[in-house]
């Protein structure tokens, strides 16, 4: 067909710099330069800003979020949403470590924890496939639900003094002179690099971009998306589990008030890194690259010892710019 | 030999809604059966039956003798059956070839994509059909025509045994139509069965072997295109004959209603210059993607244009948006009647009366119910729709009897100039001749019409004038003796 | 002189409880030279691991001193940790982390808080006192002043008896919902006390709801205005006041002293105090409330 | 449709209507309550219950508009925060009654004009504009108190809150009037029945002449609106502003409106259901507290009530073929 079609597409993408790249690569691009300029203007004024053990703070405080956004982005992409994971993440650290106070070995500890994790997953997936509701309102019952249940399992006080051997989850690590560099990041980065590179490269994890492109079609591709979703949820409810042993690692203590509003800084950090809330866009080096912003705006309040009443106002306006920013790349591409 | 598909007494209710009643069906390899039928006579159905979207109360499904039972899209394929749907199953946020391959994509270890394969394989496939489509393209940027030849080079790569495909023209021109029945010929000769449903009948009767018709859901007669007519496959679809299926064309006054002059939006169109007259059917034909809709919608204030004016009766206009447009009397009926025309979860009543809600206001914005159900009642009736009962939501009307609702709607807001942008794109012919005959009333009420359509016999029996575009400039209009077939064609693929 | 950091860490920041204590590392801050420099951190919510994250903000910031509260007694011990392992000075003031390497404490522990309401609750209706709570689920602190509460309550009058306790959702509104519902099942209730902040208020207003002003004692918990303001109106009896101003006051100084060793306190670490400062608890009635009607404000 | 046996088809079809079902459940949780507890059927108690959940009530409101059109507020419950402090610390500082609650609801309504402006016009996904707004208005609220309550104000902006009339606060009656209007709008107000148009499709809304981005604009508006009305009675009730008012308020409006039938999708709402809906939680909690319940398990207990809701929904609309 020569087509005069295909003929103004090739046209068009020649037509200017912007429309050479990606959409996405475009986002994530104008995300990293955004950083780096953050990064510098904080640096000059506060030369600790990026001192290395400061840069590791950095990283380890935002390790649950950045752990968590990984299953949040895919779960994103396929046009869902999953507030239980605030629920999730603290409901894990108690389990794990009630479990081991009972007497489980660590590896068993650890395994069955994940395990509910992925069935608190499945269940969120199972509510929204089977009565057919919207994924905000399945995966907000089972937050309330488990917030209560956290609060029943603990009594309400703190649950601590773990084995020995657990601090390798999430407080030891390689001495660096200076600080730590723990296990923990390495565990994060493992999962990053896998989930990033099987969610750009494998036939079944790109089926999410299918879902979330639109969910009609990708039924009439034979893609079974109820079943799909299962799986995506138990992956981001495993995920906050793996988040919630790291926690409680860290701290040698669980507590079910871990995670306050943790669902709100994950997903703000996931569209940050260019993830569309109606589905079909997003990538896990984005959504890093969104924790890492946070992360340093976060760190920037500590370090220049402004007022942190103003953070909220900051995170909110940068949620607010970052997307504006996106939208007109967009719209000059188009 | 047993057939290659076979359906025997098929079942199908929708809730209490019967669809399909005892239907038993055969298609040969090496054949086109055409399937043919109303809107809402249960094709659509039926072939979703066999294709795994919906499942079926009672019967049975063979295929070359063997009972089967696909529970999903994806085992009807490995079975070897495949559906070209008429609901298009493409993601526009992915690329054409992701689209084509999806779930099937040539891997390397570990189910990692291979993705120069990928966009080869899809580059070999276009190849072989004999279109340029790009396979690193987003669906989404391709327009209905282009993404309905990618859904049959989809359905075409599963090298299936029988081949569904419905209503695959619905957004072709003749030139790509002529292209599919190309392919179908090849498809044919090694073998493979295929499942043809379509409304346009002329079509149906160039490629069909054998000729099925559906009538509220139960098979009415199957006979070969050399034993029987359209008239007579009309009678059987409808239960009676058509004299003839476009109105006589009418009296044309001077009076111009809507100017059009040196519109461009570059690279989308470029100087298009015409005048509707009042009483007038003006229609438009061209190929796919030949910028008529992008004219029509700017026109209409729904995309924005770079230069040029639009008058309406010798006033000139400066439309932003469709809101103004239809205050001024300019109506558009779009191509599109799910996505940009229909409120599908609501119901009938209030679908047609969307656009004329300002008519039916008291005082401070309250609305008059009454009036309201009584113009709904005078469109359904006037319109013909069916069933009889405006409460309804339109979701679960048949294709055709939607598209009368949305000719309703725009109707209802009482237009000066009316732009119908393939006003009978998948109905079926007796609904056809009903929206032909409004169409040619209400320019006999001396509104100006517009009629956009890829289907050039529609263009030519109905239009008072013709203009043609190609590549987004205007190549000839043609009035009286000069409309012929042959002469659009020749304007439009140059 | 060169200048020092010095950084408080809280939970609930921006709570009035909190400013009171960030007011007085202010003054202490400010006793001491121009050249201390202070700041406030901390999540507004209650998580005690967000507030760990502060704490490790502060190490790798190198502040010279860090003044914490811990919102569960465990789960910020390694960071506290963390940063006596960097030779920065850590106090507690209000919550304590024992297990940790803290210096020293400064604060009422909430128990002795609410043994002290409970204290007070016995002296005003002995044996005949019946006691609905409001307080909400979850809070380490909250738990303890209730269970100091219903101790000392016990100890101190054997017949007083603990009628209900009733979630408030930690809102000032949800108390309004909840008290009024407590009371109208439980007609017998001639006291209430409120576990933290927001109760107070809202009991209040329960209190008026049912038109009963004057036959309920409220014992509220802290010093905010319109608690104060309730105290002078005389619908609400009494409150239960710590002394937040004094625990960041002392926690500065003590801070500062870890710090800056004088000839006395060199070698040990610390000061040649027992590392408990207890800054005592007080009720505070209609005549006590005076000094505490001018929060003090800062940027 | 609920298949039972011996009903006539009125009945039936009324039984698929959601707010049958919840009038229903309010029915038989009031019938229980009160053969368990006797202090529930008494008119002071149903007085508070409905006094009680005044605020959310309003806030469902808003928020069922919203979700009507395709949308949805994050922000509402920081919106009441801001307009607490705003309003009270202009009272504090002496202005004129009538003036700090225009200022106030001025605020609340500048909130909700720039989400809409952002979703409207910009066309940026409603659930991260206002995610944003939640943010930046709780922290403007911080700043503004620097956590402080606010106290101190005039008797008669008490009143409003805390006076009554026949018993029944003020606030009572006017929630309820807000129903009463807002309901008969909802059926019968041209702007109100084209945002159904548009939370059904917005595109097509947009070809028909509907002003989708103006409506829109003013749905969110008026959402923000509730919410600052919200925060005039809670803080005249409680004599006091607080940064933290209506902390976690957007989750309960959502899920009210929701059960109350209104969808994520949109499309959907209703002002009964969702006034029914609030009515249902605020009675639950009520019996609740009225039957001892265990502090701790509140949380639970309305995770799975939200289930239960989820899943006489998915019962009610079982036949019908969604996206
Ligand atoms: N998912 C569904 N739920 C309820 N009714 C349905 C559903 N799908 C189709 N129907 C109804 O089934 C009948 C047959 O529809 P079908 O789509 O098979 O017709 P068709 O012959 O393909 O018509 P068309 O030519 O318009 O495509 C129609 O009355 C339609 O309203
Ligand atoms: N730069 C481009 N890249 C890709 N597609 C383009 C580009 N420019 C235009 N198109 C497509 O070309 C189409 C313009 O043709 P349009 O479909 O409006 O023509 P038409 O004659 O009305 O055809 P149809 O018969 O499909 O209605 C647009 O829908 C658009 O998707
Ligand atoms: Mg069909
Ligand atoms: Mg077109």
């Amino acid at each position: 067909m020569q087509d005069a079609q295909a003929m103004r597409a090739k046209q068009a993408a020649d037509a200017g710099l912007l429309r050479r790249f990606s959409l996405e690569t475009l986002q994530v691009g104008g995300l990293a330069l955004a950083i780096v300029v953050f990064a510098i203007v904080v640096q000059l004024n506060f030369p600790v800003f990026l001192s290395l053990p400061n840069i590791n703070v950095m990283f380890v405080n935002f390790l649950p979020e950045a752990i968590i956004a990984l299953g949040m982005t895919i779960v994103i992409i396929t046009a869902g949403i999953d507030l239980s994971v605030a629920g999730i993440y603290p409901f894990s650290a108690i389990v794990v470590g009630l479990l081991m106070l009972a007497g489980a070995p660590i590896p068993v500890a650890i395994l069955l924890t994940l395990a509910a994790g992925a069935v608190v997953g499945a269940v969120n997936a199972f509510i929204s496939n089977k009565f057919r509701v919207h994924p905000f309102i399945a995966t907000l019952a089972i937050l309330l639900i488990l917030r209560g249940v956290n609060i029943i399992i603990t009594g309400g006080s703190p649950v601590s003094g773990f084995p020995e051997g657990f601090a390798i989850f999430g407080q030891a690590g390689i001495d660096m002179g200076g600080f730590t560099l723990r296990y923990s990041v390495f565990i994060w980065l493992g999962l990053a690099l896998l989930t990033g590179y099987l969610l750009r490269h494998h036939r079944f994890w790109r089926l999410s971009y299918f879902i979330g492109g639109n969910r009609r079609s990708a039924r009439m591709s034979g893609i079974n998306v109820e079943r799909y979703l299962v799986f995506v949820y138990m992956l981001s409810g495993t995920l906050a589990a793996v988040a919630g042993i790291i926690v409680a690692s860290q701290f040698n203590a669980a507590n079910n008030s871990y995670g306050q509003n943790l669902e709100l800084r994950v997903i703000t950090a996931v569209v940050i890194g260019g993830a569309d809330l109606n589905g079909g866009a997003g990538s896990i080096l984005g959504s890093m690259l969104g924790v890492l912003f946070i992360a340093m705006i976060y760190n920037a309040f500590a370090m220049s010892g402004i007022s942190t009443y103003w953070q909220d106002v900051v995170v909110g306006a940068m949620l607010l710019a970052s997307i504006l920013l996106g939208e007109a790349l967009k719209r000059r591409r188009a | 030999m047993p057939p290659a598909l076979e359906v025997k007494e098929i079942n199908k209710s929708f809730g209490s809604h019967r669809v399909l009643h005892e239907v038993s069906f055969a298609v040969e390899a090496g054949e086109v059966h055409a399937l043919v039928g109303e809107n809402g006579a249960g094709k659509s159905t039926l072939m979703n039956i066999v294709g795994g979207i919906h499942n079926r109360d009672a019967g049975e499904l063979l295929l070359k003798g063997q009972a089967i039972d696909p529970a999903d899209v994806w085992q009807a394929r490995q079975l070897g059956i495949s559906v070209v749907f008429q609901e298009l199953s493409l993601t526009p946020n992915m690329t054409v070839a992701q689209n084509i391959f999806v779930r099937r994509e040539p891997t390397k270890a570990l189910g990692m994509i291979d993705w120069q394969r990928l966009n080869a394989d899809a580059r070999a496939l276009f190849e072989q059909i004999g279109v340029d489509i790009s396979p690193t393209e987003l669906v989404g940027n391709y327009s209905v025509g282009i993404q309905q030849i990618i859904e049959i080079a989809k359905a075409i790569s599963f090298e299936a045994e029988v081949i569904i495909m419905d209503e695959p023209t619905s957004a072709l021109s003749e030139s790509e139509v002529d292209r599919l029945f190309g392919i179908i010929a090849d498809l044919k000769a090694q073998g493979v069965a295929i499942v043809f449903i379509s409304h346009k009948l002329g079509e149906v009767f160039r490629i069909a072997d054998r000729i099925s018709v559906l009538r509220d859901g139960e098979m009415v007669g199957a006979t070969k295109p050399a034993e029987s007519s359209p008239d007579e496959i009309i009678r059987l679809m409808v239960g009676r004959s058509f004299d003839d299926l476009y109105p006589p064309k009418g009296v044309v006054g001077d009076e111009v209603i809507l100017e059009v002059r040196e519109l461009s939006h570059p690279p989308l169109f470029h100087d298009i210059s015409f005048s509707l007259r009042k009483g007038e059917i003006l229609g438009i034909a061209g190929l796919v993607g030949a910028g008529r809709t992008e004219v029509a919608r700017a026109i209409f204030g729904a995309d924005s244009y770079s230069s040029g004016s639009i008058a309406l009766a010798g006033e000139r206009l400066d439309i932003k948006s469709p809101r103004e447009a239809i205050e001024k009397g300019i109506v558009y009926l779009t191509e599109d009647r799910k996505v940009m025309g229909l409120f599908l979860s609501m119901t009938m009543r209030e679908n047609i009366v969307s656009a004329a809600l300002g008519r039916f206001v008291g005082a401070l914005g309250i609305l008059q119910h009454k009036e309201i159900a009584a113009e709904s009642g005078r469109a359904m009736q006037r319109n013909d729709i069916r069933p009889r009962d405006d409460l309804l939501s339109v979701n679960s009307l048949s294709g055709g009897n939607q598209q009368k609702s949305l000719l309703a709607k725009c109707l209802s807001a009482n237009p000066k100039a009316l732009l119908a942008d393939e006003p009978t794109r998948g109905v079926d012919v007796g609904a056809k001749v009903k929206i032909h005959q409004a169409l040619r009333d209400l320019a006999n009420h001396g509104v100006g019409v517009i009629v956009i359509s890829s289907e050039l016999p529609e263009v030519l029996g109905l239009s008072d004038r013709v203009i043609v575009f190609r590549e987004g400039r205007i190549s000839a209009i043609l009035a009286g003796d000069n409309i012929s077939q042959a002469e659009v064609m020749r304007h439009a693929v140059q | 002189q060169d200048a020092e950091t010095y950084g408080m860490v809280v939970f609930l920041k921006g709570s009035e409880f909190f400013n009171w204590a960030y007011a007085g590392m202010v003054d202490a801050a400010a006793r001491i030279g121009d050249h201390i420099e202070v700041q406030l951190l901390g999540p507004a919510e209650w998580d005690a691991s967000l507030e760990a994250r502060e704490i490790e903000q502060l190490t790798a910031r190198g502040v010279d001193g860090i003044l914490a509260t811990a919102g569960d007694a465990e789960t910020m011990n390694a960071s506290i940790d963390g940063a006596i392992a960097a030779g920065i000075p850590v106090v507690l003031f209000d919550s304590d982390a024992p297990g940790s390497d803290r210096l020293a404490f400064a604060g009422t522990n909430n128990y002795n808080a609410g043994c002290s309401a409970g204290q007070a609750v016995a002296e005003w209706h002995g044996d005949a006192a019946r006691v609905g709570i409001s307080t909400f689920p979850g809070p380490d602190h909250l738990g303890k002043r209730v269970a100091g509460f219903e101790d000392c309550l016990a100890a101190a009058a054997p017949g007083a008896e603990v009628v209900q306790v009733v979630n408030d959702e930690g809102r000032v509104d949800g108390a309004e919902t909840a008290i009024t519902a407590m009371l109208q099942a439980n007609p017998t209730i001639n006291v209430i006390f409120a576990s933290h902040g927001n109760p107070g208020p809202g009991a209040a207003a329960a209190v008026r709801n049912l038109g009963i002003v004057g036959e309920i004692d409220i014992m509220a918990f802290d010093f905010g205005l319109p608690v104060l303001e309730l105290i002078e109106s005389g619908e609400i009896r009494a409150t239960v006041g710590q002394n937040p101003y004094l625990m960041g006051y002392m926690g500065m100084l003590l801070a500062y002293g870890a710090r800056h060793e004088t000839g006395v306190t060199a070698g040990t670490g610390f000061g040649p105090y027992a590392s408990l400062v207890d800054t005592g608890v007080q009720i505070l009635g209609p005549d006590d409330i005076d000094p505490f009607k001018n929060p003090p404000t800062f940027e | 449709m609920i298949k039972l046996p011996g009903l006539p088809d009125k009945s039936k079809a009324l039984l698929n209507d959601r707010s049958v079902i919840l009038a229903l459940l309010i029915l038989v949780i009031s019938i229980a309550l009160s053969l368990l507890t006797p202090a529930f059927l008494s008119s002071r108690n149903l007085t508070f219950v409905v006094t009680g959940m005044t605020y959310d009530l309003l806030m469902a409101l808003g928020m069922t508009v919203v979700l009507l059109l395709w949308g949805i507020d994050l922000s509402v419950g920081s919106v009441l925060g801001l307009t607490a402090v705003v309003t009270t610390m202009l009272l504090q500082d002496g202005a004129a009654i009538p003036l700090a609650i225009g200022l106030g609801l001025g605020v609340s309504a500048l909130c909700g004009a720039i989400n809409g402006f952002f979703v409207a016009y910009l066309k940026i996904a409603p659930f991260i504009v206002t995610l944003g707004m939640m943010s930046v208005a709780r922290g403007i609220a911080t700043v503004l108190t620097s956590g402080y309550f606010v106290s101190g104000l005039p008797d008669a902006y008490k009143a409003i809150g805390q006076g009554r009339l026949f018993n029944v606060p003020y606030m009572v009656y006017i929630a309820l009037v807000a129903v009463v209007i807002l309901a008969l709008l909802l059926r019968n107000w041209r702007p109100l029945r084209e945002a159904f148009y548009i939370g059904t499709n917005p595109e097509a809304a947009r070809l028909t002449g509907i002003r989708v981005a103006m409506i829109t604009m003013g749905g969110y508006v008026f959402c923000s609106l509730m919410a600052g009305s919200a925060a005039i009675f809670m803080t005249s009730r409680l004599s006091m502003g607080f940064f933290q008012f209506g902390l976690g308020a957007e989750l309960k409006a959502i899920a009210a409106a929701v059960i109350g039938g209104a969808s994520l999708r949109g499309g959907t709402g209703s002002v009964i259901g969702t006034t029914l809906a609030v009515f249902l939680l605020a009675l639950i909690n009520n019996g609740f507290v009225l039957l001892r319940g265990s502090p701790n398990a509140q949380n639970v207990i309305m995770g799975g009530i939200l289930v239960v809701a989820i899943m006489i929904d998915a019962y009610r609309r079982r036949d019908r073929d969604e996206d």
